[in-house]
């Protein structure tokens, strides 16, 4: 806590969204996969015909709505804090639901696109390109994975009065805010980057 | 409460619509529908993920509410790890070269 | 088949249900005993001379022990004394491979005498259960690569001595767990400070010599002859007779801790 | 510290695993970088002829840096212990624990023993077909980086207790960082696939990234044992915070 931040009249005390051993996690799951980024930018940037050639395949708009569903799922947990937060403990638990549920979209999408890349003979194991998204894509899904048990701890805190942890439901989206905010980069890395 | 929830919805606007952005770069950046290598293009793909990244960090995870020392971490991380993929990218450019 | 009646098919089976009814009934009659902690134990301490003989068995049917394979020998060497006894190796190693991790019971009565030292927690047990498994495990491997040389006994010559190579790494140095082991419970008898210690103060030093005589054996890779050879003095005879000699003292050791615990108990429920 | 105060601190047991914990992290260290140059390890693509040579040019550094795993590799328990230890002092139950202790003793057979064994085989004999000591050396470093699953789920558990746990024996955000060493396994995955690029078992982001992380990794977690073990009241309710200033000071304290 600064002075200046003490002299400022907060409407509510500034606390830190769910547990700050969770920002630990962000912070640093966020530096892991900047790592990855910058070795995949590094490596683009000196083979960049071969990468573009390879990228031109992917189908940009199908990202978009990827991104635009996990967008919508990220809404819809914030949308769930506020809920929890105002004691609108069932609204907040259709909110939780509807999380998940964009989620499964987004996991369907995925699926859907890498079916479509193996046809096309594109697969783990055939260029420099597409072992960058095959693996940057399924470590993400691996996130997203988790994040359905996450999504799970929140519905189960919200579900019976004797639970209701608002940290615990603030944890919960926190992790999954993150999952989309890595996907947002993911997006911007592997379909728009030349 | 009705208000915060206009608030979370015009984020989720723009934040979609930042998304939607990227297709125009990405047409725009064609050369009669071929691709090109283009780091203006990289460049400002990465700023807008930063962009985005902020704006969901700011209001989705509500950053603004939470002490400063946590909103400037999160700022300053957000512009290392921009600095640092565009940092290795325009390395990567420099060495092909 | 289904219009069988439940008992009485065969004469074997209804002295097996009477056993276990009687068994039930012993067990009820006293309601307050539930468990006695080291019910059962002389039943897994006598299954170790079973064991030893198997094990002596096997030894000395391998003919590659007896008189131990030599590194030295040529792939055409190896290829031939598989070739030549095919059946006995592959009779000792299907034994030893049944047999190898029947060491762990053993290694768990000690677990459960360590329960009883005067310790103020359960770290040097865990540690113990921690390498139990590894050293049986290892030995296992052992066999696989044994009995897979043994299997082909006429495919290339440099390929059966691969294998045979990698099981006589894998047996002789492949004793971290043993050395491991023995250190962990010296130190286990050495801070077992009471009146009535579980185990005698010189098993802590036994256990001490027979982690010492291991480790030239960890060695054996460095050379093909003299003493460190896998064939050597150390890394073969005192290495493996260490082994034995820890069996048969640590069994007598814990034989007589079990029956000790055995009167206690009976005099308490008496 | 005295012989007497060590033989009279109830702790000295943790106090040795957690040394031998440390001797060993360091060993090993040691022995893979400076005497065997297992780390940085060997190229994936070797030609056996290259796989061959490499034998002859490490050898001696092989030989006796095995050995000397050979010799103290068993110490590896006393972490497994010391961290089954922590996990039966949470609020949890003592499942989690044994779970642990199985999984991570099960783990030292593929986790260091077959790199070893190949390894040593492999120097035994240089005269050896390339072919065959290709075979040896593939064994050694794929079994090594390859060994996944023990570690994957061994961390998960470790981290589902501790963030279950009420007795505050570890924070919570090291249950967290269980979670990003347990992803590092994920990422390992790809050496079974490829052999050149950055995905290998020598490649950037399958190996030295997650090298870093699990060095950190191990950094923290033995920190932590150390705070655990200052902080330890052979209680069975929450473990008393640590004051900073004690968390620094000398491990040996008398007895209460």
């Amino acid at each position: 806590m600064t002075v200046a931040e003490v002299s400022t009249p907060p409407c509510r005390t500034r606390q830190v969204p769910g547990q700050p051993d969770m920002w630990f996690f962000v912070l640093f799951e966020s530096l892991i996969f900047t790592s990855y980024f910058c070795v995949y930018l590094y490596y683009r940037a000196q083979h960049e015909a071969a990468f573009l050639a390879a990228q031109s395949q992917l189908t940009l708009w199908l990202g978009v709505v990827e991104t635009i569903v996990l967008l919508t799922s990220s809404w819809s947990i914030a949308r769930c804090v506020e809920q929890s937060r105002n004691g609108r403990y069932d609204v907040a638990r259709r909110d939780a639901f509807l999380t998940a549920g964009f989620g499964v979209i987004f996991l369907i999408l995925k699926v859907v696109e890498w079916v479509r890349q193996i046809h096309l003979g594109n697969t783990f194991s055939s260029g420099d390109f597409f072992q960058y998204y095959f693996f940057l894509t399924a470590i993400h899904l691996v996130h997203v994975l988790i994040g359905f048990v996450v999504v799970g701890v929140a519905i189960h805190q919200l579900s019976s009065p004797r639970r209701r942890s608002q940290e615990l439901v603030e944890t919960c989206a926190t992790y999954w805010h993150t999952v989309d905010f890595l996907w947002v980069l993911i997006f911007a890395l592997l379909y728009v980057v030349r | 409460m009705r208000r915060l929830n206009r608030r979370l919805l015009a984020v989720w606007a723009v934040l979609s619509a930042i998304t939607v952005i990227y297709i125009w770069i990405d047409h725009s950046a064609d050369h009669h529908g071929t691709a090109h290598a283009s780091s203006a293009v990289t460049v400002i793909a990465l700023l807008l993920a930063a962009v985005k990244v902020r704006i969901i960090m700011r209001e989705f995870m509500e950053v603004r509410n939470a002490p400063i020392l946590l909103c400037r971490l999160t700022d300053a991380w957000i512009a290392g790890m921009s600095a640092a993929m565009i940092g290795f990218y325009l390395a990567g450019r420099a060495v092909a070269t | 088949m289904r219009a069988r009646p439940h008992r009485g098919h065969s004469l074997g089976h209804i002295g097996t249900l009477d056993l276990v009814e009687t068994l039930l009934t012993v067990v009820r009659k006293d309601a307050s005993l539930r468990r006695v902690p080291s019910s059962g134990e002389r039943v897994i301490f006598w299954t170790l001379p079973a064991v030893a003989v198997i094990w002596l068995a096997a030894f000395f049917l391998f003919p590659g022990f007896v008189r131990p394979m030599s590194p030295r020998a040529s792939a055409t060497e190896v290829a031939t004394f598989y070739r030549e006894h095919t059946a006995r190796i592959r009779y000792s190693m299907i034994l030893l491979n049944w047999f190898c991790v029947a060491l762990i019971p053993l290694l768990m009565l000690v677990v459960e005498r360590m329960r009883g030292m005067a310790h103020r927690t359960p770290i040097l047990r865990f540690c113990v259960i921690g390498v139990a498994g590894a050293a049986p495990i290892a030995f296992l491997t052992t066999t696989v690569f044994w009995l897979l040389a043994a299997f082909q006994p006429e495919r290339a010559p440099e390929l059966t001595q691969l294998l045979n190579d990698l099981g006589w790494v894998t047996f002789t140095c492949g004793v971290p767990f043993l050395v491991a082991q023995s250190g962990f419970l010296a130190l286990a008898i050495h801070f077992d400070r009471q009146e009535q210690p579980v185990f005698p103060r010189w098993v802590a030093h036994f256990n001490l010599v027979i982690g010492l005589a291991l480790i030239p054996a960890a060695f054996a890779g460095l050379t093909k002859t003299g003493v460190f050879a896998w064939d050597g003095l150390v890394s073969f005879w005192v290495k493996n007779v260490a082994i034995a000699i820890w069996i048969i003292v640590m069994s007598i050791v814990v034989g007589h801790a079990v029956e000790s615990d055995h009167a206690a108990g009976a005099e308490a429920v008496a | 510290m005295t012989r007497r105060s060590l033989r009279d601190n109830p702790k000295r047991e943790l106090w040795l695993a957690w040394g031998a914990t440390v001797f060993f992290y360091n060993l090993y260290a040691v022995v893979f970088f400076l005497f065997t140059h297992i780390q940085p390890p060997g190229q994936p693509w070797y030609s056996p002829d290259q796989a061959s040579t490499w034998f002859t040019e490490h050898h001696h550094g092989l030989g006796i840096g095995l050995a000397l795993i050979f010799v103290f590799g068993g110490l590896s328990a006393t972490s497994i212990a010391l961290i089954t230890y922590s996990i039966r002092r949470m609020s949890v139950s003592r499942a989690f624990s044994y779970s642990y202790l199985i999984i991570y003793s099960v783990s030292a057979v593929p986790g260091f023993l077959f790199i070893c064994v190949a390894l040593t085989a492999g120097i035994m004999r240089p005269e050896r077909s390339p072919q065959l000591q290709h075979w040896l050396y593939q064994l050694g470093f794929l079994s090594f980086s390859g060994t996944m699953g023990v570690f994957l789920i061994g961390s998960l558990i470790w981290m589902c207790a501790i963030l279950l746990d009420g007795n505050r024996v570890f924070p919570k955000w090291f249950g967290y960082l269980n979670l990003c060493n347990a992803l590092t396994e994920v990422v390992v995955s790809p050496s079974w696939i490829f052999k050149t690029g950055v995905f290998p078992w020598n490649g950037l982001i399958a190996w030295w990234i997650d090298v870093v992380i699990f060095g950190i990794y191990t950094g923290v977690f033995i920190t932590l044992l150390r705070s655990m073990i200052i902080r330890e009241d052979f209680g069975t309710g929450p473990l008393p915070a640590v004051p900073a200033w004690r968390f620094w000071q000398s491990p040996v304290e008398t007895a209460p």
